[in-house]
């Protein structure tokens, strides 16, 4: 008989980088105490260290899932992992010494902690490891928003996320409790199991229902994790605690608890309507997921879009930016609920994923870099005279600006594209109305990116910016941009990626 | 024996969860609404623990123990956040936090004055001596008060 | 309209405590211009006893009656110090209502069965945060009631979100989770009819026929229907093709005016509708597990020498969840780290 | 064909080298010399286009591209076509842009933002070339965008000035109205024929069975669906056709979205004229010319496309009576120019064997239409140079001495836009009036293509009265010279009088060697393989009559009024109640005709600017602002309450479950 020890090395071997990661940030707290180091040499052991992950981090092909299992690994979790590494990878040269350096150890370590959590929740096949592995952005996050700045907005903002943070995890594990319930396991691999069966055994008979209660647990989970990916009506933090929070917090926030949330919203579905090979249509739950996705999707768009007009804070602007975006994401996941459109709905959204990360965080970045001691840009008419006085960096921030807006030829132009095709090919009409309302708040939101760029270029600065941006930033910079034409002219390898994800067993 | 008795679990679960969440969204004191939110996490905590007892296995109750590490957490935090706003704005009120909000927007004020009520006559609570103060030669509250 | 009528009518035992319960809990919630009223509470009591008469009773479920009154004790005190500390004003009362609420949960614990739990479960809430607490309010609390703990936001808005939460909720629950009162019904009129068939032998196909026929309903229909509510019985696909035998014996039967045979058909409805009722206290609200799947894997909480001991618990935390344990581990290190970081004055405040 | 795609991508190529080129060296090394890449490039590339417009035989069509988009099931080569309906496009874009680039040289040569115009410039060219050798509709609407966004950056060029910025702002959002019907089209057509390939689309809408009056009964494969030829001509194709309409109506400036153009002067003169020309405002017309396959189908939308063409042209052109700002005025004409093209494209509703007959008309007044507008712009810009940037005609006056070269382009550009024959004008408009001629005969739609060839004859007085007005307030009478002119008020400079002289001599020449002498153009356009096949349709001597009266009447009119008895105008206010007064007068005739026909048309145009202004646009604009009332609306949710944010999360999340639960 195999040995507890044995038996827990075998468990572990698959997510080493984020035990790496873990011990690593946990070193740093301790690290502290006795270690006075400058926030540059916190920030190369940080590089270091997630660059060490990503060389451990098993390729995509290697699919560990012995059902029940506390952690798989496979080909989404190949993805999000690596998207995870690489977002932290970013913030880590974002915050490069920007980080005052009495609390720079807490603040790469808190960084650490997150990445891991968030390739956790990718990386979970089971409910209590999905919920510790969210646990484990948030607490991480809500320390990070109060760490460099602890000013009045700062401390509203760190309330405010808190509380609604953990009113919406009560919810999750109101949630994670019936799916629990509906099996007597908590492993996802079980519960796929379970509705897998279900549905072969069903599928004959069409009067036959799932229980009510995995409705309930699976609207829980919408609406706490909704709260991560700030879909509406569960958003209204965003724009406030954008608004209070530092710059680099709320980079962080824009992007990491979005990439979460929408692993965990996928690993959820995944297990509870998504049978590759069934008809999904057939269960009951997948026809009123995407009607629930449908109406979170609608509201999300215009909700984010329409307050999005009236904004004069940068941040605040991203941030209901960053609400309609989560929309056109939900349209997606909607569109993968129903039957016919699974792969494409899906593989959209995860190509919308990598798109909207690169064009957030050059955005941010790019934010980031012109932030200096004399000189804060918060307000959209800071922005004015960028274009005299870093005309490279304006025309960049333009290109980030116009795929937000999804013009062509940016990325942006074509996940919107995909998207909306797959919502208009499920011949669901409501789904082609979403599809059109999609269409209709692209052209809203044009308006208010169009005018952060018209400010950037068509008027002067009263006090012109004069920060040099530093190398770290330029790398992110670049490389966003990279990436944000580099999928417009070569989709074809990211899409086929993408479609392999969906076909997870 | 304890099988039929799951649902019965289940409603006490979704009335301790039911009444947390109104005394989250109603309940203006900072400590309090985290109370609230820690009743819902009990209403969970009796969900998973009557799943646990119906499939006869430990892992809901496994579950509610994380659930108890993870509140613990968030209470440390909540504590150390609560201390930090309350040394600022000297209150407990949520609703005094609402400088962040939509532009051109009035702040929410309390409309109708309060009833006096009879009863509502200050009352005395058990306080903490400030450092270095015998506990007989502390203030009395109505002096802490006007001392602020 | 009329169907809407039917289901209040059909619901009342859920509707009516909760409506109780609604306009309790509104009116006691803190309000500046109203005190609390005596008439209130009683309505809320009101609530919590007909909820704990009515429901039960609807819904038929009944263990033992130590086990029940220890439940309804617990149950009951747990809610009533729910409803009095979210209405209460005085903060620190609040908070040992709280600890009311974590004490009686714990005794529902223990009867679950979960001795470890419940202590774990004082020890941290009642022993650890509630006091912490305690003496934050303690230390925040000016004399006197604070303005902000004699109103509250938005009652009605609250209340009438809360409850309406609450009563999908406890719908839910009870679609998926209790014997339907249609069901009980029915294997009652079976019963009757196959024990007053015992006694009599005069017996006609009519007489039988309509016994068959409930509320102008055939049986089949009605035992079909209760049989898709149970995803996750595992002899359904067995009882599914039982009924439909029945079904077409019951017609041959009836074509030949065989009473002996038909009687018999009856008591074979019968079992099988007693069996459905059974299975639908315990696999309501389920889906079956796949066979061949493991839903403990390691080596440690595979060995159960002693079912339904506490080291059981241990094995499960300690085997299946030890990676947990770790992740929990870190948590609480952030956390500590995390709760020094935020409380401690920030260098430039200071100077 | 390795040459030839070496050819076309080339030509694709060049502007967005001499682009990146301009804006990578413009501001720190070529400084003055910015121009050189634009005008290099220009210049290559029309070489280019005369030799593949020249090499091209019967039927031939080029084509160049790689693999680009293979997701899901939506896999589109990028692959540049060219046909002769392309190849003709391409000549006309680049022969005006160079020229007004040429002139652009001298009119921008002191503007701080000199290096930034050239690149702007050639991306414009670019993106307009690609939109035009696109194969495919999505490509189209990528460059469509493009157009957009370059439109968007010429406007709002001088960016100081708020108008210029409001302008920029305005043409970007109302062409994004239109922009959303193409969309939709485009999608429609994916969904409709599983391919947004133009060939491939056309192949599956065989027209030639419509052309030839054989009813179709076979079925038509669409991806993997057969469809019966009844189920594909229906209301989808119907609702394709009119958001195509659409975005045809946003580029090309037609009613009610013409909004945007005539604020788009606020952007420099020449880039006005590349806009009005040649590339953005055609894109349109193109865009229906192109997909004629599809409308024939659609009888009721090229129907709809005429009495929009019809619509536009005259109220423009009754606004652009009244106007006192020159470029304004060119400005309502390139408008109600645009009309007319509409209106012929739309000639061929229910008579598809008019279609390709309707399209060469369409394209050769497209083309001609490019000469004489980029001359009159580029005339209107030597005038501005001149004159210190003042345009309003109240202000200037008699620089016939001042300017001779200008005035003498300026009076070809305005013959030419009049019809006066054998200018160019005048064959590509007889062309028109002749297929709206034929469209009235023996078409379903008869009665109202009577009634809209009146509106085109009415029209095309309307245009030689105000052009003539316009010609002859600016360079007749007493010599105005602003005081803003200061020592500028001189003649142009060579950069600026060559273009002027080059289109000039366009002018004049294209419609007699290409037009209905030759029919050059006729046989030349109809190789094309997308469109029906050909049927001659041949003027009718009553028609040209006709055309040659409005022409020469407007125009003698406008001469009356404003060089012959210039006093006529201010006295015609007081015609009505000094009517008797002046009946013995010997200008008798002129004073009737002033009673009957300018004073009325006065005060209806009056009225169409005053609705034009208020209602067309502020409905335009309320379009635009209804989201920004619609967000105002929603803004007290945001209170910054923590609790009121918990609050609506859970309302919404207790109405979910309901709802949910109810219908599960």
């Amino acid at each position: 008989m195999q040995g507890v020890y044995e038996w827990m090395i075998e468990a572990s071997r698959w997510v080493r980088p984020e035990m790496l990661l873990l011990l690593a940030g946990s070193g740093y707290f301790l690290a502290a105490v006795f270690v006075s180091a400058k926030s540059r040499s916190w920030a190369i052991a940080s590089l270091l260290i997630v660059l060490l992950a990503a060389i451990w981090l098993p390729s995509g092909d290697a699919d560990f899932a012995t059902p029940a299992s506390f952690f798989r690994h496979d080909s989404f979790s190949h993805f999000l992992r690596g998207l995870g590494l690489g977002l932290g990878a970013a913030l880590i040269l974002l915050s490069w010494d920007r980080i005052p350096d009495r609390c720079a150890a807490e603040y790469f370590g808190c960084l650490l902690l997150i990445i891991a959590g968030v390739n956790l929740v990718s990386a979970a096949n089971d409910l209590i490891a999905l919920f510790l592995a969210l646990e484990l952005v948030s607490i991480p996050t809500y320390v990070l928003l109060y760490l460099l700045r602890a000013d009045d907005a700062a401390q509203e903002a760190t309330l405010k996320y808190f509380f609604l943070s953990v009113f919406s995890a009560a919810l999750l594990l109101y949630g994670l409790s019936f799916l629990y319930g509906a099996t007597g396991s908590t492993n996802l691999e079980v519960l796929r199991g379970a509705v897998r069966q279900w549905l072969e055994q069903e599928s004959t008979s069409a009067s036959s229902t799932l229980p009510p209660t995995l409705l309930i647990a699976m609207i829980m989970i919408v609406a706490a994790l909704g709260f991560r990916v700030t879909a509406a009506p569960f958003h209204f933090y965003a724009p406030d605690v954008y608004q209070g929070a530092p710059l680099l917090p709320v980079t962080l926030l824009s992007l990491i608890p979005k990439v979460a949330g929408f692993a965990g919203l996928y690993q959820i579905v995944s297990a509870t309507l998504l049978i590759p090979g069934a008809d999904a249509a057939a269960s009951p739950l997948a026809a009123s997921a995407s009607g629930l996705f449908w109406i979170v999707a609608l509201v999300s768009m215009f909700m984010g879009n329409l307050m999005g007009l009236w904004q004069d804070d940068l941040k605040r602007l991203l941030a209901y930016s960053g609400i309609a975006h989560a929309g056109y994401m939900i349209v997606g996941l909607g569109t993968g609920c129903s039957s016919g459109m699974i792969v494409e709905g899906l593989a959209g959204l995860f190509f919308y994923l990598i798109v909207y990360s690169a064009m957030t965080l050059g955005v941010f970045a790019i934010l980031i870099a012109l932030q200096s001691r004399d000189r804060t840009v918060v307000n959209v008419d800071d922005l004015a005279g960028l274009s005299k006085s870093h005309p490279i960096l304006a025309v960049v921030m333009a290109c980030f600006l116009f795929c937000l807006m999804g013009l062509p030829p940016t990325a942006g132009f074509l996940a919107k594209l995909n998207l909306f095709l797959a919502a208009w090919n499920t011949e669901q009409r409501l789904y082609r109305v979403l599809a059109l309302v999609m269409a209709v708040n692209a052209a809203i939101g044009a308006w208010y990116y169009l005018r952060v760029v018209g400010v950037m270029f068509l008027r002067d600065a009263v006090k012109p910016l004069s920060v040099r941006v530093t190398w770290p930033a330029w790398i992110v910079i670049l490389l966003c941009l990279f990436i944000v034409f580099w999928l417009f002219f070569q989709p074809n390898t990211t899409w086929t990626w993408m479609e392999a994800i969906t076909q997870r067993r | 024996m304890s099988q039929a008795i799951l649902p019965n679990y289940l409603i006490v679960g979704a009335i301790l969860f039911g009444l947390g969440a109104i005394g989250f969204l109603s309940r203006r004191n900072l400590i309090l609404m985290f109370l609230s939110a820690e009743m819902m996490l009990q209403g969970v905590a009796l969900n998973l623990v009557g799943f646990g007892g119906h499939h006869k296995n430990y892992q809901g109750q496994a579950f509610v123990i994380f659930m108890l590490t993870v509140a613990a957490c968030e209470a440390a935090l909540a504590l150390a956040l609560i201390l930090v706003l309350f040394r600022n704005r000297k209150t407990l009120d949520v609703s005094v936090w609402q400088d962040l909000r939509e532009a051109n927007q009035d702040p929410v004020q309390d409309e109708s004055p309060l009833l006096l009520e009879p009863e509502m006559t200050p009352m005395h609570f058990p306080r903490l001596t400030p450092a270095g103060l015998r506990p007989d030669q502390a203030a009395s509250p109505e002096e802490a008060a006007t001392r602020g | 309209m009329g169907s809407l009528f039917t289901w209040v009518w059909q619901h009342w035992y859920v509707l009516l405590p909760l409506l109780l319960g609604f306009l309790a809990i509104w009116k006691l919630l803190p309000h500046a211009r109203q005190p609390q009223s005596a008439a209130m509470m009683g309505l809320g009591a009101a609530a919590i006893i007909l909820g704990g008469i009515v429901l039960p009773r609807a819904t038929g479920v009944h263990v033992s009656w130590m086990f029940d009154l220890f439940f309804y004790l617990f149950a009951g005190a747990a809610i009533a110090s729910a409803g009095a500390m979210i209405t209460q004003r005085n903060p620190v009362y609040a908070a040992l209502y709280f600890a009311l609420v974590i004490l009686n949960v714990c005794g529902l614990f223990l009867l679950q069965s979960g001795p470890f739990l419940a202590a774990a479960t004082v020890i941290v809430y009642a022993g650890a945060i509630i006091v912490t607490f305690l003496f934050v309010i303690m230390f925040a609390q000016q004399s006197g009631l604070a303005q902000y703990d004699r109103r509250c936001r938005e009652p009605l808005l609250a209340s009438l979100a809360g409850f309406l939460l609450m009563g999908a909720l406890l719908y839910a629950i009870n679609a998926s989770y209790q014997v339907s009162p249609r069901l009980t019904g029915l294997v009652k009129g079976l019963e009757e009819t196959v024990n007053s068939a015992a006694k009599t032998t005069k017996l006609e196909v009519k007489d039988l026929m309509g016994i068959l026929r409930v509320n102008d309903a055939p049986i089949d229909l009605l035992l079909a229907e209760e049989l898709n509510r149970l995803p996750g019985w595992p002899e359904k696909a067995a009882a599914r093709a039982k009924l439909h035998q029945l079904e077409t014996q019951v017609i041959a039967a009836a074509a030949n005016q065989d009473t002996a045979v038909l009687l018999n058909l009856v008591k074979e409805y019968y079992s099988l509708a007693a069996s459905l009722q059974h299975a639908q206290q315990r696999y309501t609200g389920l889906l079956g597990i796949p066979a061949g799947m493991q839903t403990q894997v390691s080596p440690l909480s595979r060995r159960t020498e002693e079912p339904g001991h506490v080291a059981q618990l241990g094995r499960t935390l300690f085997g299946d969840y030890l990676l947990a344990v770790e992740l929990a581990a870190v948590l609480l290190l952030i956390a500590t780290v995390g709760a020094i970081v935020i409380v401690q004055r920030p260098k430039e405040a200071a100077a | 064909m390795g040459k030839q795609a070496e050819l076309l991508a080339m030509i694709g190529v060049v502007p967005v080298l001499a682009s990146v080129l301009t804006a990578a060296l413009g501001p720190r090394v070529l400084k003055h010399r910015s121009h050189w890449p634009t005008l290099a490039a220009l210049g290559y590339a029309l070489v280019l286009s005369i030799a593949m417009l020249f090499s091209m035989s019967e039927g031939s069509s080029y084509t160049a591209g790689f693999e680009w988009l293979n997701m899901g099931r939506m896999d589109i080569p990028v692959r540049l076509v060219a046909d002769p309906l392309t190849a003709i496009m391409l000549v006309t874009v680049h022969a005006v842009a160079l020229l007004v680039a040429i002139f652009s040289v001298g009119y921008m040569h002191d503007d701080p933002g000199y290096a930034r115009y050239f690149s702007v410039f050639s991306l414009f060219v670019f993106c307009m070339v690609m939109l035009v050798m696109a194969n495919n509709f999505l490509m189209l609407f990528i460059f469509w965008e493009g157009v957009g966004l370059c439109s968007y950056l010429l406007i709002g060029f001088w960016y100081q000035k708020p108008a210029a910025a409001a302008a920029a702002r305005k043409a970007f959002l109302v062409n994004r109205i239109g922009d959303f019907g193409l969309l939709i089209a485009v999608f429609l057509i994916w969904t409709q024929f599983g391919t947004l390939n133009f060939a491939e689309v056309f192949r599956q809408l065989d027209y030639r069975y419509l052309a030839e009056g054989k009813p179709f009964d076979g079925a038509i494969v669409v991806g993997e669906r057969m469809l019966t030829h009844a189920q594909i001509v229906g209301w989808p194709l119907l609702t394709i056709c009119i958001c195509l309409m659409l975005g045809a109506m946003g580029k090309s400036a037609q009613f009610p979205l013409h909004v945007w153009l005539p604020d788009a002067m606020e952007g420099p003169t020449p880039a006005s004229a590349l806009i009005h020309a040649a590339t953005m405002v055609t894109a349109g017309v193109y865009l229906v010319a192109r997909c004629t396959p599809i409308f024939i189908h659609a009888p009721q939308a090229q129907a709809l496309l005429a009495v929009v063409g019809a619509v536009t042209a005259l109220v423009a052109a009754l606004i652009a009576l009244t106007q006192n700002d020159l470029k304004r005025i060119m400005a309502y004409s390139t408008v109600s120019q645009l009309g007319y093209m509409f209106m012929a494209l739309g000639s061929a509703a229910g008579n598809p064997n008019l279609a390709t007959f309707a399209v060469i008309a369409a394209i050769f007044h497209l083309f001609t239409h490019a000469f004489f507008k980029a001359l009159l712009f580029l005339g209107c810009g030597s005038v501005m140079h001149a004159m210190g940037g003042v345009i309003d005609l109240r202000r200037i006056g008699g620089l016939k001495k001042l300017m001779p070269w200008t005035h003498l382009t300026f009076a070809i550009g305005a013959a030419g836009l009049a019809g006066i024959p054998p200018l160019a004008g005048f064959w590509s408009k007889d062309e028109i009036l002749v297929s709206l001629n034929q469209a009235s005969h023996g078409s379903p739609y008869g009665l109202l293509f009577t009634l809209i060839l009146g509106i085109a004859i009415l029209t095309a007085f309307l245009t030689a009265f105000y052009t003539g007005r316009a010609y002859f307030l600016a360079f007749w009478g007493p010599e105005r010279i602003p005081e803003e002119a200061g020592h500028h008020a001189h003649e142009s400079g060579r950069w600026m009088l060559i273009p002027l002289f080059g289109l000039a001599a366009g002018t004049v020449l294209v419609g007699i060697l290409f037009g209905t002498p030759t029919h050059l153009f006729e046989h030349f356009l109809t190789q094309s393989e997308s469109l029906p096949k050909f049927q001659a349709v041949h003027g009718s001597g009553m028609i040209v009559l006709v055309s040659i009266l409005a022409a020469g009447g407007g125009a003698g009119l406008a001469a009356i009024f404003y060089q012959l008895r210039p006093e006529l105008p201010s006295r015609m206010a007081q015609a009505a109640w000094r009517f008797y007064d002046y009946s013995s007068h010997r200008f008798y005739l002129d004073e009737i005709l002033g009673l009957i026909l300018v004073r009325p048309l006065k005060g209806l145009a009056a009225f169409i600017q005053l609705f034009d202004l208020h209602v067309v646009d502020g409905l335009v604009d309320w379009v635009g602002q209804v989201p920004g009332y619609l967000g105002q609306w929603f803004r007290p949710v945001q209170n910054g309450l923590l609790q009121f944010y918990a609050l609506a999360s859970l309302l919404g999340l207790a109405v979910f479950v309901i709802v949910l639960l109810a219908k599960f």
